[in-house]
C-alpha cells in the first residue's frame, strides 16, 4: 500500500502523527542512554593512558557528531523547504536548531573538560573543537536571524538560505581551522579510532543512537508547538482537544 | 531588447554607487578611520615590545580589516531598501545577479581598497619588514573582496531588521574565518620564511569560488527579504 | 568497585561528572523549554480564538 | 495584455482576498479600490512580482509573469509609496540612472526636456533634498515620460501633488492610454479622464 506521503505533508496530519511517533523515540532515547552508559561505565575496562577520564567521550563523541548531522538535516530540511515551498519542512529546520546548538555547546563543554586532565589546559586550539565552536556561532547565526524576522515565511527562508550557505562553509571552514592548527602546533595525538576496547566502542555507539532518538524526539515536540503556532487561525486547530480542554 | 550587457550593467551599476559614496564622502573615512583606530588600540592594550607586536601584526590587521568592511555593509542595500531605489532596481529588466555584483564591486572600492593602501602605513606601527608589508597588501587585496561579497549576503538577509549591524556581523564574520586564516597566515609564512603560494592560491580559490556564487545567492537574499 | 571508588572516578571525578552532569542539565533545560514553549503556544492559541470569537 | 485568474493573497497568516479575476486590455485603465488594508498594495505588489501569491496565475500576453520575469519587466513600471529617487543626486542624474537601468538609451536634452514638462524648470540639476515634497514626487513621476513600458502600475500617484501635477497626470494617462498602454492604479482623489472607461476593481 503506498503510503502517500503527501498526506502527511500537510501540518494539520502531521501535528497528529508526530504526536504518536514521540513515545517511539523518547523511551527507546532513556533506555539506550542507560544501556550505553553502563556498559561505559563498568563493563568497559580502565584505559592505560588516560585513567578514568577517557570515559568522558561517551557523551563528547556522540555530541560532537550530532551537532554536525544536524546541522546538515536542519540545512536539508531548511533546503526542501526553499525548493519546494513546503511549510513543514522549514518548521522542521528552525525545530532542529536548538537541539543542534545545544549538542554543539555539550560537545564544546564536555571537549573542554576532557582537555584539562589530558593536555592540563581547559581549553585547547585543536582543530575539532575550534570547527566545534565556528560551528555553535552558525547554529547561533540560524536562530538570531529567524527570531529577528517577524514574517514567519520570509524567516524561514532567510535562514534556510543562511543554512545552506553555511553548509557549503563547513567543510571549509574545518579544513582551513585542521590546517591552521597543524601549521602552527603540529598534530595532535589521535585517541579514537582502532585502539580501542570493543566495550568502549559498543558504549559509544549506543549512546550516539541515544542522542539521536533524543534529537528526533526534541525536535518532533518542538515542531508540534511551530505547527500551532503557525496555523493558530486555521479551523482545525481550534478543535484540538488540548485547546479546549 | 532592454537587457543591458554585463559590462555595460555593471559600469551603470558601480558608477552610481561611487557616485553616491562620493557625494557622501565621511561614510568612506570613517571606515578608514575606524580601521586605523582599531588597529592603533592593540599596541596600546598589549604594550610597546616590538617583537611581540611585529608577531601578532598580521592578525591584528586582518582582524580590524574584518570588522571595518563589516561596519560599512549595512548601508549596502539598506539606503536604497530604505527610499525605494532597491524596489526599482530589482523591477529592472536586468539580471539581479549582475546588479548585485556590481554593487558587491562598489562597495569594495569604497571599503576594501582603502584598507589595502592603507595597510602597509599601519604595519610600519608594528614594525613590518617590506617583505611582509608586500605579502599583507597582496593577501588583502585579494581577500577583502571576499568580504564584500560574503557581507553581501549577510546585509541581503538582514535587509530592513532591527538591530541589522549586529545580526549581519553574527552572521558573516563565521563564514569569513578561512580568509581570516590564510591571510595572516601568508604573512606569518613570509616572516618565518615560508613560500607564500599556498596561501595566497587558497585565498584565490576562495575569491573566485565567492565571485561564482555569492552574486546569485544575494539575488535570492535579497528577492525573500522584499517580499 | 565500590561506590566511593566509582565516584571518585579514579581521581578524575571534577572531570567526568562535571561533562555529565552538565549534560544532563542541558537535557533538562532544553525538555523545560521545549514544555514552556508548548504551554505558551497552547494558551495563545485559546487567546486567539476567544478573541476571534468576540470579534 | 495582462490576465489574473483566481488570485489569492495572504498578508502574514491573514487572508487578504481570494478568488480574483481581472483582465486589463490595452488601452483600458483600471482603478483598484478598497478601505486600507484590504490588500490593494498587496495586489499592485504581486502584480509586479514581488509577493508570492498563495493561489493563482498572473499572464502577461499569455505567459506566466514568474517565467517572463525580465522581458515582463521590460513592460512593466511600478510606482510606490516610496519615490524611489536619491536624495544626494539631482533629479537630472536620478532620472537618467532609473532609465539607464530600464535599458532606455537617454540624452540629456530629452531627460531635460521631460523634468520641464513636470514642471521641474531650473530645477534639474539640485539635489533632490533641497526640493519640496511635491517636486520630489513630480521627479518620481518624469520615469512616466520616459520608456516605453506599456503597463503602469501606480499605487496613489496623485498623493502629495497640486492641482497641476494632477492635470499633467490625467494628461499623461490618456496620452499613455491613446498609445494603446495599460494602466492600473489606486487612488484616494477622484480621477476622470474624459472619452475613457474608468473600470473599477473593488477589494471587499
Amino acid at each position: 500500500m503506498a503510503i502517500n506521503w503527501f498526506k502527511y505533508s500537510a501540518p494539520s496530519t502531521f501535528y497528529g502523527l508526530a504526536g504518536k511517533m514521540i513515545p517511539w523515540f523518547a523511551i527507546p532515547s532513556v533506555v539506550l542512554f542507560a544501556v550505553g552508559l553502563y556498559i561505559g561505565f563498568f563493563v568497559a575496562p580502565v584505559d592505560a593512558v588516560q585513567g578514568e577520564a577517557y570515559r568522558i567521550i561517551f557523551i563528547h563523541v556522540p555530541a560532537s557528531i550530532l551537532s554536525m548531522f544536524l546541522y546538515l538535516v536542519m540545512a536539508g530540511y531548511a533546503a526542501l523547504g526553499l525548493i519546494f515551498n513546503t511549510r513543514l519542512s522549514s518548521m522542521m529546520a528552525t525545530a532542529l536548531a536548538p537541539t543542534g546548538a545545544m549538542f554543539a555547546f555539550i560537545s564544546l563543554w564536555t571537549g573542554a573538560l576532557w582537555g584539562k586532565p589530558m593536555w592540563g589546559a581547559w581549553w585547547v586550539w585543536d582543530a575539532r573543537l575550534t570547527s566545534e565552536l565556528i560551528l555553535l556561532f552558525l547554529y547561533f547565526g540560524f536562530i538570531a536571524l529567524h527570531a529577528s524576522i517577524d514574517d514567519p515565511r520570509r524567516a524561514d527562508r532567510a535562514a534556510a538560505l543562511l543554512a545552506i550557505v553555511g553548509s557549503v562553509n563547513v567543510p571549509i571552514i574545518y579544513f582551513s581551522v585542521k590546517w591552521w592548527n597543524t601549521l602552527h602546533q603540529g598534530s595532535t595525538i589521535k585517541f579514537t579510532g582502532t585502539s580501542m576496547h570493543v566495550a568502549m566502542q559498543e558504549a559509544m555507539f549506543i549512546t550516539l543512537l541515544a542522542c539521536w532518538f533524543y534529537a528526533v524526539a526534541m525536535a518532533l515536540i518542538r515542531v508540534r508547538s511551530i505547527i500551532l503556532e503557525r496555523e493558530r487561525n486555521n479551523l482545525w486547530v481550534s478543535e484540538l482537544k488540548e485547546v479546549n480542554s | 531588447m532592454n537587457q543591458l550587457s554585463i559590462f555595460k550593467l555593471l559600469n551603470l551599476v558601480i558608477r552610481r554607487d561611487l557616485l553616491l559614496a562620493m557625494r557622501r564622502r565621511a561614510d568612506v573615512l570613517t571606515i578608514l578611520v575606524f580601521f586605523v583606530l582599531v588597529v592603533s588600540l592593540f599596541p596600546l592594550g598589549v604594550g610597546p615590545e616590538m617583537d611581540m607586536l611585529r608577531k601578532m601584526a598580521a592578525g591584528v590587521l586582518w582582524v580590524a580589516a574584518l570588522l571595518a568592511s563589516m561596519l560599512s555593509l549595512g548601508r549596502l542595500f539598506s539606503a536604497d531598501y530604505l527610499d525605494g531605489t532597491l524596489e526599482q532596481m530589482m523591477l529592472a529588466p536586468q539580471s539581479l545577479s549582475v546588479l548585485v555584483l556590481g554593487k558587491m564591486i562598489a562597495h569594495w572600492f569604497v571599503s576594501g581598497l582603502p584598507l589595502v593602501l592603507m595597510a602597509p602605513v599601519l604595519g610600519l606601527q608594528f614594525d613590518m619588514s617590506v617583505p611582509a608589508l608586500l605579502v599583507l597588501m597582496l593577501s588583502l587585496l585579494l581577500g577583502t573582496p571576499i568580504l564584500s561579497m560574503l557581507g553581501a549576503i549577510g546585509a541581503a538577509l538582514t535587509l530592513g531588521l532591527r538591530g541589522g549591524g549586529v545580526l549581519l556581523s553574527l552572521l558573516v564574520l563565521p563564514l569569513c574565518i578561512p580568509v581570516l586564516i590564510f591571510g595572516s597566515g601568508a604573512v606569518e609564512a613570509v616572516t618565518s620564511g615560508l613560500s607564500v603560494v599556498s596561501n595566497l592560491s587558497l585565498i584565490g580559490a576562495l575569491f573566485v569560488l565567492c565571485l561564482v556564487f555569492t552574486p546569485w545567492v544575494t539575488a535570492q537574499a535579497l528577492r525573500i527579504s522584499m517580499e | 568497585m565500590s561506590v566511593v571508588e566509582f565516584f571518585n572516578m579514579g581521581g578524575y571525578a571534577f572531570y567526568v561528572w562535571g561533562s555529565y552532569g552538565v549534560t544532563l542539565l542541558a537535557f533538562v533545560i532544553e525538555i523545560l523549554m521545549v514544555r514552556h514553549k508548548r504551554k505558551i503556544t497552547l494558551q495563545q492559541v485559546r487567546l486567539m480564538r476567544e478573541a476571534g470569537e468576540e470579534a | 495584455m495582462l490576465e489574473v485568474s483566481n488570485l489569492a493573497c495572504s498578508r502574514g497568516d491573514h487572508r487578504l482576498f481570494s478568488g480574483l479575476n481581472l483582465a486589463l486590455l490595452p488601452g483600458q485603465i483600471m482603478q483598484v479600490q478598497g478601505e486600507n488594508g484590504k490588500g490593494k498594495t498587496s495586489l499592485l505588489r504581486t502584480l509586479c512580482g514581488f509577493l508570492l501569491p498563495d493561489e493563482g496565475k498572473i499572464t502577461w500576453c499569455g505567459e506566466d509573469v514568474r517565467e517572463l520575469r525580465e522581458n515582463y519587466f521590460a513592460n512593466l513600471l511600478y510606482l510606490g509609496h516610496h519615490n524611489a529617487i536619491k536624495d544626494e543626486l539631482s533629479a537630472l542624474e536620478n532620472l537618467q540612472i532609473s532609465s539607464g537601468l530600464s535599458g532606455i538609451t537617454l540624452d540629456e536634452k530629452s531627460a531635460v526636456s521631460a523634468l520641464r514638462r513636470m514642471g521641474l524648470k531650473g530645477r534639474e540639476r539640485l539635489p533632490t533634498k533641497v526640493l519640496s515634497q511635491g517636486q520630489r514626487r513630480r521627479v518620481a513621476l518624469a520615469r512616466l515620460l520616459v520608456g516605453d513600458a506599456k503597463l503602469w502600475v501606480l499605487d496613489e500617484p496623485l498623493t502629495a501633488l497640486d492641482v497641476g501635477a494632477v492635470a499633467l497626470i490625467r494628461e499623461l494617462m490618456a496620452e499613455h492610454l491613446a498609445k494603446q498602454g495599460m494602466v492600473i492604479y489606486t487612488t484616494h482623489q477622484p480621477l476622470v479622464i474624459e472619452g475613457v472607461e474608468m473600470r473599477r476593481l473593488s477589494l471587499s
